[in-house]
């Protein structure tokens, strides 16, 4: 079981790092897309079926696409200007920022002494009490979700559709 | 591993657990260690020789019935290989059958070109992805009364994020193709296949809500019986699994790129979209994927919609339940292959207007008819005729209605043929 | 109603489906090696050199070598070399024969032009279709033996434009005899009145 | 080492990867994957203490992870609308370059 | 046939729908949106009637349906639907006059292009106005006042492309929204006081013995109880809504929506929920009157507030030249009434008051429509005039709904209504001023009433449009006919001698009438002071009608400067204008400068301070002593720099020292508050 975890969490923190160092934003992106994988495999481990495809279908089939017409809709006409680190100076001080507040983090984590430490058996949550769940106790929020989910896709539409008005600049 | 238990204990025929046997006689000759591996590889190992032989027989089935339902024969030559060393000769071509393999073959023994600036890494995953995602998908179907692979609660979650993967695959061939033509066929394939993952999702949701359950078992044994002794207690003998079925079917030949959807590989206007840099094997590979495809989710319209692996009559039910499974499937797919022999491409306007504007409508009213009629369950006598007619209503006046509203200003078209 | 035409259409070809297994007449393709369909009249694939005689094709070829055909084919795929010498041709007049002529059929793309041209109908397109060779560069290059086909053969694969023909030469051929024989005799004649007179009375050419 | 340590230590490390990205990378799209990866980084939060907390049956950390994903849905939605539209007015999508609200 | 309280929620449902229907069907479906708007309301009307026969027949219960909203922590968000005679009758009262307002209303508006919004509009506003009667829970009514509000915004401002109409909406939603300020304070107040916002809740609810008890005896700022308190904060609600002195300018302007929304809001519906508030909550208003020793009573401030407002609005009235104007003024006098009558604590006679007010007010209304519509448009009444002839029903009914609003006595229920509630007042024992303020209200109003139909009906015809009006169609006669016959019979439910009406809102089992004559002399007053009035009006411009179109009006002859200023409306609006407007603008100019220059300022300074220091530096070392200090310039330098980088605009940086501060805030807690 552990050694399980361990591979994941190294699979899961492998393709975060190197996709977010990469320079090409495709690579970045479907690299990422392994590692939302791995966190659904996470969740899948931890026995927590329902949430880990559901990341499944958000992040792989959903977010990703997203993800990947948008680096294709912005792609810089040309090439000449660096798409990598704005300076190493600022990755330098954001490691630092970073690397304190992980820090910090560990710190914290390792210092706390936890009351559970033998886990339990695996805990059972069929499809069936999840729905009781949402349209019981949880249903005030999964209107809300989705009311913002509308919301937020007729916003994305607003945003992102073409003006039809060209302003004069554009004619020139 | 109650079905499984309840296999071995006897309860039913022998053909029925032939399978589970097999395996079992098979598991209990390895050292106990490896049995928990084995017994989940020979599934793994079925499924492959199973579906890759049904994909293989898919192909030709496809080329033969497209030629009887164009008044040809279609492809009849292909027989024994003709090996010299063989002491004798045999002349029967078989009807063409071996012609699958002979592609294979041919697209083994052919020259892999990848383009030169094509992202060579993903050039090649894209081929390999493709097939082992809509292979997962397999997973979850339940191929008889006790053969499922993997017994999961959300299954059709499963089914639709593993489906859903497959368009990542798209992308990256379209992309690492490094070819404008093939990125922009990838742009509209991806366009296509996520407009009409909406409805076809929106199409299951309703057997979901009737059945109360994500589960494909749960939803096949809840279509066992038989009313009258003679009409199966399958969804879609009833007004809104109908309708389902058919927006199913619908957004089905829509995600599996089948004819009269085929636009973004266009064969014979586009030189194959987002596949056009891929030859050889790996264009096979993506061809195998395409089948899978379809074959998965026939499977999943048969669990859903057809009553699985439920034999049709009672009289009939000492035929195992694979077998039904099989042959429901086999019908899925001349339907499929009949379709496209039938309709023509359609344009990409059409395709969205289609999506839009009609078939997601109707699947959200269809959604409400399934809540009526899982709200109207203990209706009886009198009452059952007035659920059916109310529902049968539901169906048919927005279809009516949108048909119309479809149609508007659109026909009857006038078509001009050049004159001889 | 929205989906009729794609019954109707369901319907139709449901009808070819089972049709084609009882009604050999829907057939639109033939079991190509074994039956094969009619070529049509003017069926047309490469072209041929027609001789006289099938017993002696490379001695009774039609064709004088006047290299028209070389000159207008336009992929260019007729290659003749005349010859030195004369020999007398199917009238028994000397003519130029080829001693080489060859078509390059990897090249040909079957205009027909050069038979359209041919003045002395030597130059005929075939109706054959199964050309296979083993080596691309000397296998599709016909040379003239292979190419000289019989008057026979051009008659069974068109019989119709080979009477046409056949009746022009003969046409043709009675027209030369008899100027040939009234040139004859006029120089029995000439020949007459120059031994009966000494000094002639009126030139050949005025007869 | 428990496997809950494991899980918040992974947790804990994803965030701070996310974190570096969003602060370090010039690309908007970049720092948006960043933010999407501290908000993935949380919900392994919420699943480890679900799975090694008190009572697992009541499945609150489950149903947050399911609300957090459609909310991290509609936020990467929004966002990288947001980022084509700034990409069509700025013809850029360098966070440096789009300091226009610089006060 | 009785409806179950459960189901009352049916009587504002049913407009929503209606509204719902309007709303989602094509532009073109006309018929579709007003036949579901009419339908919806007339189906409305008949529930209201069971209601009505269902709580009459215990008057005195309050019959109640709770129910639970939500969860919000450790208890439950709980709404409720409220049935009593007094809901019932102002049910019965408002799907009626709506009715017959949509019936008419699809005469009049039949050529406008945007029929079905209208309709849609108007559907909303009953069904927002029923909802605030049915309503058992101060929020849930809070909901509908709000909802009420918005529609008449969408109505009022229905001719938006006119200027003055969406100024006119614009002015009618801010001006009320003041108002409603104050309702809203004092609904969390009271939600915060007593926990709950329910009525009545078998005991629990906050009009009941218990919560009133203990919102009584506490006290708070200025020594006046909680209950006096929150009354006011309501009563700010019912002030703006009701058009009540101050608040009273938005009501005149919203004539500029069409006539029978003017006829909606002014009769049947938003005015009127200002008053039907007062008396729904007229328990927590009174909770005071039995404390001594408070400095106020919150009924006190109510009725003279409305006093106030029944004699500006009848000053003003006389003044005005614009007939529906001149209405909308007699409604805010008519309102003031009411709110005098709620304030000398009986509720029975402002209720009286209000359902008479609505039939006749509406007749006048949808006359005023007819004679409108009938004259192309034209309003003003110095260029109508001689109607009487051409429009016979109209002037017929007209002269009814006027003659009721007036108080002419015996036959007309203005007369009655009216009469009850100048009893109450005389019996007050706080303070006559209110009274004599009413009397003086009765003089105007009979009079400007007088000079309005003579104006508009009598002389001549002075404009071309005036002299080609005729009779309108049947859908705006009869619904006139009806209100005039509700005007006429109204008034015998609750005449002293059997003020049947009134005991039934009192929950009362018997009727207990007085003979007639037991207060005849009150009566026999208010008869003389109307019986004054008329007779002005028709001295001053009945006997000699107006002939020009531009003769000067004859009190305005008399005393020019009161006219004007009276025509002016007194100046409120420019007064509103010149302090309160003036004193927002100001306020925004300071804290726009504060920003501006103060902060930004600061932050700026800072900036250029440290750049500045190291440009001096530099500057002195480059001429001065040369080279060696660049460093230390170029330090200052950086300094500079640094100030004004940390304003970089730049999200990356932001969250850098959000990061940092976290690591820094965390190290600080472990390493020192963490022992």
């Amino acid at each position: 079981m552990t050694l399980a975890l361990i591979l994941l969490s190294v699979l899961i923190l492998g393709s975060a790092i190197v996709a977010l160092s990469l320079r090409n934003l495709i690579h970045s992106a479907l690299l990422l897309v392994a590692c939302w994988a791995g966190i659904a495999a996470f969740y899948l481990w931890a026995g927590a079926e329902f949430v880990a495809f559901a990341q499944g279908l958000v992040y792989v089939g959903a977010i990703s696409m997203v993800v990947l017409f948008a680096v294709l809709l912005t792609r810089q006409g040309t090439a000449s200007e660096p798409l990598g680190f704005a300076s190493w100076q600022r990755f330098i001080l954001a490691l630092v920022a970073g690397g304190g507040v992980a820090g910090i983090l560990v710190g914290a984590v390792l210092g706390t002494p936890l009351t559970v430490t033998t886990p339990g058996p695996v805990p059972v949550l069929t499809v069936k009490q999840i729905g009781a769940q949402l349209m019981g106790p949880h249903v005030v929020a999964l209107l809300v979700v989705g009311i913002l989910l509308t919301v937020s896709l007729l916003g994305a539409v607003v945003l992102a559709a073409e003006e039809n008005v060209k302003s004069p600049e554009d004619e020139v | 591993m109650s079905a499984y238990a309840m296999a071995v204990a006897g309860s039913e025929p022998f053909l029925e657990r032939a399978p589970l046997l097999l395996r079992d006689a098979f598991v209990q000759l390895l050292p106990a260690p490896t049995q928990w591996l084995v017994h989940h590889l020979i599934t793994i190992v079925a499924i492959l020789a199973v579906f890759g032989l049904f994909f293989a027989f898919t192909t030709i089935a496809e080329r033969k019935l497209l030629g009887r339902l164009q008044n040809r024969r279609g492809p009849n030559r292909t027989g024994v290989p003709q090996f010299s060393i063989l002491p004798w000769r045999f002349k029967h071509t078989l009807f063409g059958l071996s012609q699958p393999f002979a592609d294979a073959v041919k697209a083994l023994t052919k020259e892999d070109i990848v383009p030169a600036a094509a992202d060579k890494l993903l050039h090649f995953l894209a081929p390999v992805l493709v097939v082992a995602f809509s292979l997962l998908t397999f997973a979850v179907l339940p191929f008889g009364r006790n053969l499922i692979p993997v017994e999961l609660d959300s299954a059709l979650l499963y089914f639709f994020a593993a489906g859903s993967a497959t368009e990542l695959t798209i992308f990256m061939a379209g992309w690492a193709s490094r070819n404008k033509y093939s990125l922009l066929a990838a742009m509209r394939a991806l366009a296509q296949v996520i407009s009409y993952e909406l409805p076809l999702m929106l199409s299951v949701v309703p057997v979901v809500l009737v059945a109360g359950s994500l589960s494909t078992r749960e939803i096949a044994l809840a279509q066992g019986g038989w009313t009258f002794g003679i009409i199966p207690h399958w969804n879609v003998f009833t007004p809104w699994g109908f309708a389902g079925f058919l927006l199913f079917l619908v957004a089905a030949l829509a995600e599996s790129n089948r004819s009269p959807f085929d636009l973004p590989e266009a064969e014979s206007e586009l030189v194959a979209g987002h596949l056009t840099e891929y030859s050889g094997f790996k264009y096979a590979l993506f061809f195998m994927a395409e089948y899978f495809g379809l074959t998965a989710l026939s499977g999943l319209g048969i669990t859903i919609f057809l009553g699985g692996w439920q034999a049709p009559v009672p009289f009939l039910g000492f035929v195992p339940s694979y077998a039904w499974f099989m042959l429901k499937l086999v019908g899925m797919i001349g339907f499929f292959i009949w379709v496209r022999g039938t309709l023509l491409r359609l344009r990409i306007d059409q395709l969205t207007r289609l999506a839009w504007q009609f078939i997601v409508p109707l699947a959200l009213i269809n959604l409400l008819n399934a809540a009526f009629w899982s709200l109207t369950r203990d209706w009886t006598g009198a009452l059952q005729l007035v659920r059916w007619v109310i529902s049968a209503a539901i169906v048919v006046g927005p279809f009516v209605l949108l048909g119309r509203k479809l149609n508007a200003g659109r026909a009857p078209r006038t078509y001009r043929y050049a004159t001889s | 109603m929205l989906g009729s035409g794609i019954l109707k259409g369901l319907a139709v070809t449901a009808k070819n489906f089972a049709g084609s297994f009882y009604d050999p007449e829907r057939m639109a393709t033939v079991q190509y090696p074994e039956e094969r369909a009619p070529l049509g009249e003017h069926y047309r694939s490469f072209p041929l050199l027609v001789c006289e005689n099938a017993a002696d094709p490379l001695g009774t070829l039609r064709c004088v070598a006047c290299t028209i055909c070389e000159k207008e084919c336009p992929p260019q795929c007729i290659y003749i070399e005349k010859s030195k010498d004369k020999k007398p041709d199917a009238t028994g007049k000397p003519q130029l024969y080829p001693v080489i002529f060859t078509i390059d059929t990897a090249v040909c793309m079957g205009c027909g032009i050069c038979a359209e041209l041919c003045p002395f109908d030597s130059i005929k397109m075939d109706k054959v279709f199964e050309v296979t060779a083993t080596n691309r560069f000397t296998g599709l290059l016909l040379e003239r033996d292979q190419l000289a086909k019989s008057n026979a053969y051009y008659h069974s694969i068109r019989p119709a434009e080979a009477a046409e023909v056949d009746a022009r030469l003969a046409a043709e051929r009675l027209a030369a005899e008899e100027k040939a024989k009234a040139a004859a005799l006029a120089k029995a004649a000439a020949a007459a009145a120059k031994a009966a007179a000494a000094p002639p009375t009126t030139p050949p050419s005025a007869a | 080492m428990s496997p809950l340590q494991l899980c918040l230590l992974l947790s804990s490390l994803l965030f701070c990867v996310g974190l570096v990205a969003a602060m370090a990378r010039s690309n908007a799209i970049l720092v948006l994957l960043g933010v999407e990866l501290m908000l993935n980084a949380a919900n392994i939060n919420f699943i480890a203490f679900w799975r090694y907390g008190p009572n697992p049956e009541a499945g609150t950390g489950v149903l947050f992870v399911l609300f957090s994903i459609a909310v991290a849905a509609a936020e990467a939605a929004v966002g990288l609308a947001l980022v084509i539209a700034v990409y069509r007015h700025q013809k850029t999508i360098r966070l440096a370059s789009i300091n226009r609200l610089k006060g | 046939m009785h409806l179950p309280v459960s189901l009352v929620w049916l009587i504002p449902a049913l407009p929503l729908l209606a509204a719902g229907i309007a709303a989602l069907a094509p532009r073109s479906c006309r018929t579709l949106a007003a036949g579901a708007a009419i339908a919806a309301m007339i189906a409305a009307f008949v529930i209201s009637c069971l209601a009505l026969h269902t709580a009459l027949a215990d008057p005195g219960a309050k019959l109640v349906a709770n129910f639970e909203w939500f969860d919000v922590g450790a208890g439950a968000m709980r709404l409720g639907w409220l049935l009593d005679p007094l809901t019932a009758f102002m049910c019965v009262m408002v799907t009626f006059v709506a009715s017959l307002i949509f019936i008419f209303s699809t005469g009049y508006m039949k050529a406008d292009a945007n029929f079905k919004q209208f309709f849609c509009f108007l559907s909303l506003f009953a069904a927002a106005m029923l909802g605030i009667l049915v309503a058992n829970s101060l929020l849930l009514l809070f909901i509908c006042w709000e909802l009420v509000g918005l529609a008449s915004y969408l109505l009022i401002g229905f001719w938006f492309h006119k200027p003055s109409a969406a100024a006119a909406a614009k002015k009618a939603f801010i001006t009320t929204r003041i108002g409603d300020l104050g309702l809203l304070l004092g609904l969390l107040w009271l939600a915060d006081s007593t926990g709950s916002l329910l009525f009545y809740d078998g005991g629990n609810g906050v009009l009941e013995v218990a919560a009133l008890g203990s919102l009584a005896s506490q006290v708070t700022v200025g020594g006046l109880a909680v209950s006096t308190a929150i009354g006011l904060l309501i009563f700010c609600g019912a002030v703006g809504k009701s058009g009540q002195f101050p608040l009273h300018v938005w009501l005149p302007d919203a004539m500029e929506g069409p006539t029978p929304v003017s006829a909606l809001i002014h009769a049947a519906t938003m005015v009127a929920a200002g008053v039907f508030l007062i008396a729904r909550v007229y328990p927590l208003m009174s909770a005071d009157l039995a404390l001594p020793l408070v400095p106020l009573h919150a009924l006190t401030v109510v009725a003279f507030i409305g006093a106030i407002t029944a004699l500006l609005g009848a000053t003003i009235a006389v003044a005005q030249n614009d007939i529906k104007r001149v209405l909308a003024f007699s409604t805010v006098s008519q309102l003031g009434y009411m709110m005098l009558a709620l304030g000398v604590g009986s509720w029975v006679a402002a209720i009286f008051h209000l359902l008479t007010h609505a039939f006749f007010k509406a007749l006048l209304f949808l006359g005023a429509g007819s004679v409108i519509h009938a004259a192309h448009h034209e309003q003003d009444i110095r260029r109508l005039g001689g109607l009487r002839g051409r429009m016979r029903i109209t002037f017929a009914t007209f002269a009814i709904g006027m003659m009721a609003l007036s108080g002419v006595p015996f036959l007309f229920s203005g007369f009655w209504s009216k009469e009850a509630i100048l009893h109450a007042a005389h019996g007050w024992q706080v303070s006559h001023l209110p009274f004599g303020a009413a009397l003086v209200a009765v003089v105007l109003t009979a009079f400007y009433m007088t000079r309005l139909v003579a104006e508009t009906f009598f002389g001549t015809a002075r404009t071309e449009e005036t002299e080609h009006a005729h009779e309108n169609s049947a859908v705006m006669t009869v619904p006139l006919i009806l209100l005039a016959v509700g005007a006429v019979a109204l008034g015998f439910l609750g005449t002293p001698a059997f003020p049947w009406l009134q005991a039934r809102l009192l929950g009362e089992p018997e009727v207990h009438g007085h003979p007639l004559f037991e207060s005849a002399g009150l009566m026999m007053l208010s008869i003389v002071l109307v019986a004054v009035g008329l007779g002005a009006g028709w001295a001053i411009y009945g006997r000699r009608p107006r002939v020009a179109l531009d003769a000067v009006d004859p009190l305005a002859k008399a005393a020019p400067g009161v006219i004007a200023a009276l025509g002016n409306r007194l100046g409120f609006d420019e007064l509103y204008a010149a302090t309160l407007g003036r004193l927002v603008t100001a306020g925004a100019t300071v804290a726009d400068f504060f920003d501006r220059y103060v902060w930004g300022g600061a932050v700026t300074m800072l900036a250029r301070l440290g750049e500045f220091a190291g440009v001096v530096n530099r500057e002195n070392d480059e001429s001065a002593i040369n080279g060696g200090f660049n460093v230390v310039s170029e330090s200052f330098r950086d300094s500079g720099r640094a100030y004004s980088r940390a304003q970089s605009g730049e999200p990356q940086s932001y969250l850098r020292f959000i990061a940092t501060g976290f690591v820094v805030l965390m190290l600080l807690v472990i390493l020192g508050g963490g022992r």
